[in-house]
């Protein structure tokens, strides 16, 4: 394990106070560094929280502040935080306008985000969910709810961020969290493990030569395992299955995701995206906003995902709208 | 013992606590199949945190408080699927036990009746899907029964025990539907199910307790 | 070799097709996409001109933007540009005020960059230089000129991109780069290689429990080699060698960054930082601007660097300042 | 040969070309002990490059021309420290020859002394600092002396190629002051330096080509 680490044991945590002392922007609540708020709340906004395991970095934390989430409960790594902590989080950021929960669609976040809403509407908190569940690889069509929530979600939160900063309602704000998660498909590679601290060796085992197409950003098995192919070869793959899920039409708009996994050097991203440009042009589809670089990873694990928002004319005006957090920064126009 | 007081509470959770320290390394495996290997983590982790938790309440708690505490404690330093359902489980067992000194067959079918309404209410698997809650029904179920034919606590435990290991066995022929293992589909067909494992140690370990003393 | 790549003789290439795809805040002149340079230049502002081998992203063109560069000359891996390359890139930005060159000390990087000059006077356009050389485990104190340039040359763009945004003349501006130059310091540490796409092997081999204290971005040997240590530690050992180098007193300001060198997640990043911040604080310094994450790598190279700045009034200013290119956008207050 | 014309020029650059061709890997080899092991890549580039444009040119443009052409073309196919100051070297030896039909033994002491002097200006280095310009120097140096006394141009290239063959020698004993090699410090000592290995193929492989002519 080649790791800059202190005692495995409290890498979240160390991490954290990393976190805290490098962004002001940020801070926690009820004495534990696991609930980490946003400094600056804005009264009568609707309040978006957001939670999962550590080892994902610039997920899920790294997305609080201005135009996108006001507050994030961090799980050890690869574990959910707690129903107490997301319970925090959520008192501390409502505003009297509600909260919405984001997170992705594993079963221990979602078990606690529920018990944390119980808690919440015991105090008469209004919360809604929305949970992420762009992963094309961990599902067939018609089973999408069964399908993991991965790098996709970036457009979700900038969706309800920017929706929730116009002022808009908790009612709507939802919509349109929801309708940016219905849009957006990620199609996800692997070709690293990674090295869980606590764990101490590689999480799983791939050849020299191979990748695996889908694997989920705990290591959890995808569509194929097979030898490396060309970059452009990988893209092909990826986004014909992209492709298959939804009707883009000469004309459209969509909103392009490529996240590293960790591993992988940004040089890649760009030789991914270069063919991932060359599919859409080819159908006529616009790439209107673009994103390349770590959005969502798993630690050191070497990979790419590429995650694809079909736009309409509102999510664009909310995919485009200034957003400024510790870890992404979009400046309008 | 025909009873089980606040004082053996406590002590129940220290044998529980020492059962899934033993089995830790088993469980990290049997999770680690098709899953991520964190069940024998958790579930040592948060049975001692509440085992300790526990004796600082002390038996003037009761025993409803007692489970109250061992459910938040536990909810808390564990929040993994697995952690979280058996928090759940213990804080509804808490509510159904309220008010009594001591939990005889009738209340100890009540404590396993709301410990299986609660992770089923709280995880939304059905019976058949390959999670906890196929052993924790009939585990309910055998209970109820006893109790109703006036079976002496331990006698009760003991089938209560039986049909969970029966039930735990059932799970190999099913299909995951939930959690990780659900990613491994029919991989999954074949492996006794990590999370009902659990539940059958949790019951099998309360009857011999019970028979023991 | 696993890489997400085409034939890597078109390495740099179809990553530069990517990046003017993804960023059409740069376009490139000379009908050569390796002469990158700004889609708006302003009138009358002093030029800011880089350049240096691929593979280092965000590092070189990266930079070039709103309040930092105008122009990067951008080379095969590891492989300097050309002087025409840099010369046709001067030529597109000089807007009568001059044009500053910042690069890394690095032979052939200079070679090239002092034949553009050449051409470019010529043409009667002014062009000064400061060369970054930041990197301590180089060379010793009295033998300066002899150190690498590594990612501390993001604080030279900075000050310089932030002085030639505020109309300085390029006096003013080589003036301030070079104060920058000189008042920064960085020590790094490699647990890892990389893999050059032409050559297809690892660029030198360390063992699973080694790092090295002061290897170059290319591999180039360190200080010491030894047993990887705690995280605490590597940084109290880099620390030690960066706080003997200037005379940092109770109450004075610096910038940090926190540089990954690719491989090595995030997370770590921020568990090195919690250690450099501890030491600050222990001396009274205090850490105005902080920054972590990737912003001078080698490719795939696990690995992080810290480099200080030791501010003054003016560089606060400059550091402070608003900027937005495709990889580095800073949002001022 | 007594001369070297345009057309011979032409037929040097295909030598060199294949020289580099062959020892490609022999210098990654050499590059790699102390620096970034690429100068088997730059030299086969750009002078495969260089002898291809050459061609492209053909005799009719004349000596400088070419060596003009060989200069540009490899400052733009191979900017790394050796390829431009290889570049610099044949776009200061083409002003050195220019008018020239062909070069004789006094003009190939000049083509070498521009080529050295051009070497030394841009890369700033200084005799005895373990560079290429190690063996430039002697190899300007023993031309001179080799036209001052009339000796035939074979004759003048191959005393030129022994003492550039001495002085690369002499290299292994040097303390690396520039580029990536120093770095290593002490660690240069004992090997020859890779560019001035370059510098020592150059003149051998001219000597060689005037000789079989
Ligand atoms: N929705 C659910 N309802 C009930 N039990 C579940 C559910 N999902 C998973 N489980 C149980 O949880 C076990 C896995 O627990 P755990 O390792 O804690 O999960 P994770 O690591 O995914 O958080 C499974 O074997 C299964 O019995
Ligand atoms: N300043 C200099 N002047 C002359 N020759 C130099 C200088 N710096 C380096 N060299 C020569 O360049 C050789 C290395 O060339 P090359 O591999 O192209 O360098 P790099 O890979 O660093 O660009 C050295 O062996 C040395 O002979
Ligand atoms: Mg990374
Ligand atoms: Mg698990
Ligand atoms: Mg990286
Ligand atoms: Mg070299």
């Amino acid at each position: 394990m080649k790791k800059f680490l202190n005692d495995p044991v409290d890498f979240a945590d160390e991490m954290l106070e990393g976190i805290y002392k490098a962004h002001p922007a940020v801070t926690y609540v009820a004495d534990d560094k696991r609930c980490l708020v946003t400094s600056k709340l804005k009264a009568g906004k609707v309040g978006i929280a957001t939670g999962g395991g550590s080892g994902h970095l610039p997920l899920f934390l790294g997305y609080v502040g201005d135009g996108m989430l006001d507050g994030a409960a961090v799980g050890g790594v690869f574990q959910s935080p707690s129903a107490e902590q997301m319970y925090q989080v959520t008192k501390h950021i409502d505003q009297g306008a509600g909260v919405l929960y984001i997170f992705g669609n594993y079963s221990g976040d979602i078990i606690n985000f529920d018990m944390a809403a119980e808690l919440a509407d015991l105090d008469g908190i209004q919360v809604k969910q929305v949970i992420g569940n762009d992963d094309v690889a961990s599902s067939v069509v018609g089973e999408e709810h069964k399908r993991r929530g991965v790098a996709g979600i970036f457009f979700v939160y900038k969706a309800a961020g920017a929706a929730a900063a116009e002022g808009l309602s908790l009612d709507e704000v939802t919509r349109l969290a929801d309708k940016a998660r219905l849009r957006t498909r990620t199609m996800g590679v692997a070709l690293s493990s990674c090295v869980v601290p606590e764990i101490g060796h590689a999480t799983f085992s791939i050849g020299e030569d191979e990748m695996e197409i889908g694997m989920g950003i705990h290591g959890e098995p995808g569509i194929i395992r097979k030898k490396l192919a060309p970059a452009d070869q990988v893209i092909d793959e990826m986004m014909e299955r992209i492709f298959a899920e939804q009707d883009y039409r000469n004309g459209d708009d969509v909103a392009v995701l490529v996240n590293g996994l960790g591993g992988t050097p940004m040089e890649e991203l760009y030789i991914l995206f270069r063919r991932v440009s060359q599919l859409l042009e080819a159908r006529g589809v616009t790439a209107k906003h673009v994103w390349v670089g770590e959005f969502a990873t798993s630690m050191e694990m070497a990979g790419a995902s590429v995650s694809i928002l079909h736009l309409d004319e509102e999510l664009d005006r909310l995919v485009a709208a200034p957003a400024n957090t510790p870890f992404f920064k979009h400046v309008a126009g | 013992m025909d009873k089980i007081t606040a004082s053996d509470i406590i002590r129940l959770f220290d044998a529980w606590k020492t059962l899934f320290a033993e089995q830790r390394e088993f469980l990290i495996a049997l999770d680690g199949k098709v899953g991520d290997s964190d069940l024998g983590i958790t579930m040592s982790k948060s049975f001692a945190a509440a085992a300790e938790a526990l004796h600082g309440e002390g038996e003037v708690a009761g025993i409803a408080k007692l489970l109250r505490t061992a459910g938040a404690t536990m909810a808390r330093t564990a929040p993994s699927t697995m952690g979280t359902l058996t928090a759940t489980g213990f804080l509804r067992a808490s509510k159904a036990v309220d008010g009594k000194e001591a939990l005889g067959a009738t209340e100890v079918a009540a404590f396993w009746r709301a410990f299986r309404d609660g992770v089923a209410e709280r995880g939304k698997a059905k019976v058949g899907d390959k999670t906890l809650l196929d052993v924790l029904d009939p585990i309910a179920v055998a209970l109820e029964a006893q109790a109703e034919s006036a079976a002496p606590l331990a006698e009760a435990l003991a089938a209560a025990a039986a049909a969970a290991e029966q039930a735990l066995k059932a799970t190999e022929s099913m299909l995951a539907q939930h959690g990780k293992a659900a990613a491994f589909q029919q991989k999954t067909i074949g492996l006794q199910d990590a999370g009902a494992t659990v539940g059958y140690f949790l019951v099998r370990r309360m009857a011999e307790f019970v028979a023991e003393a």
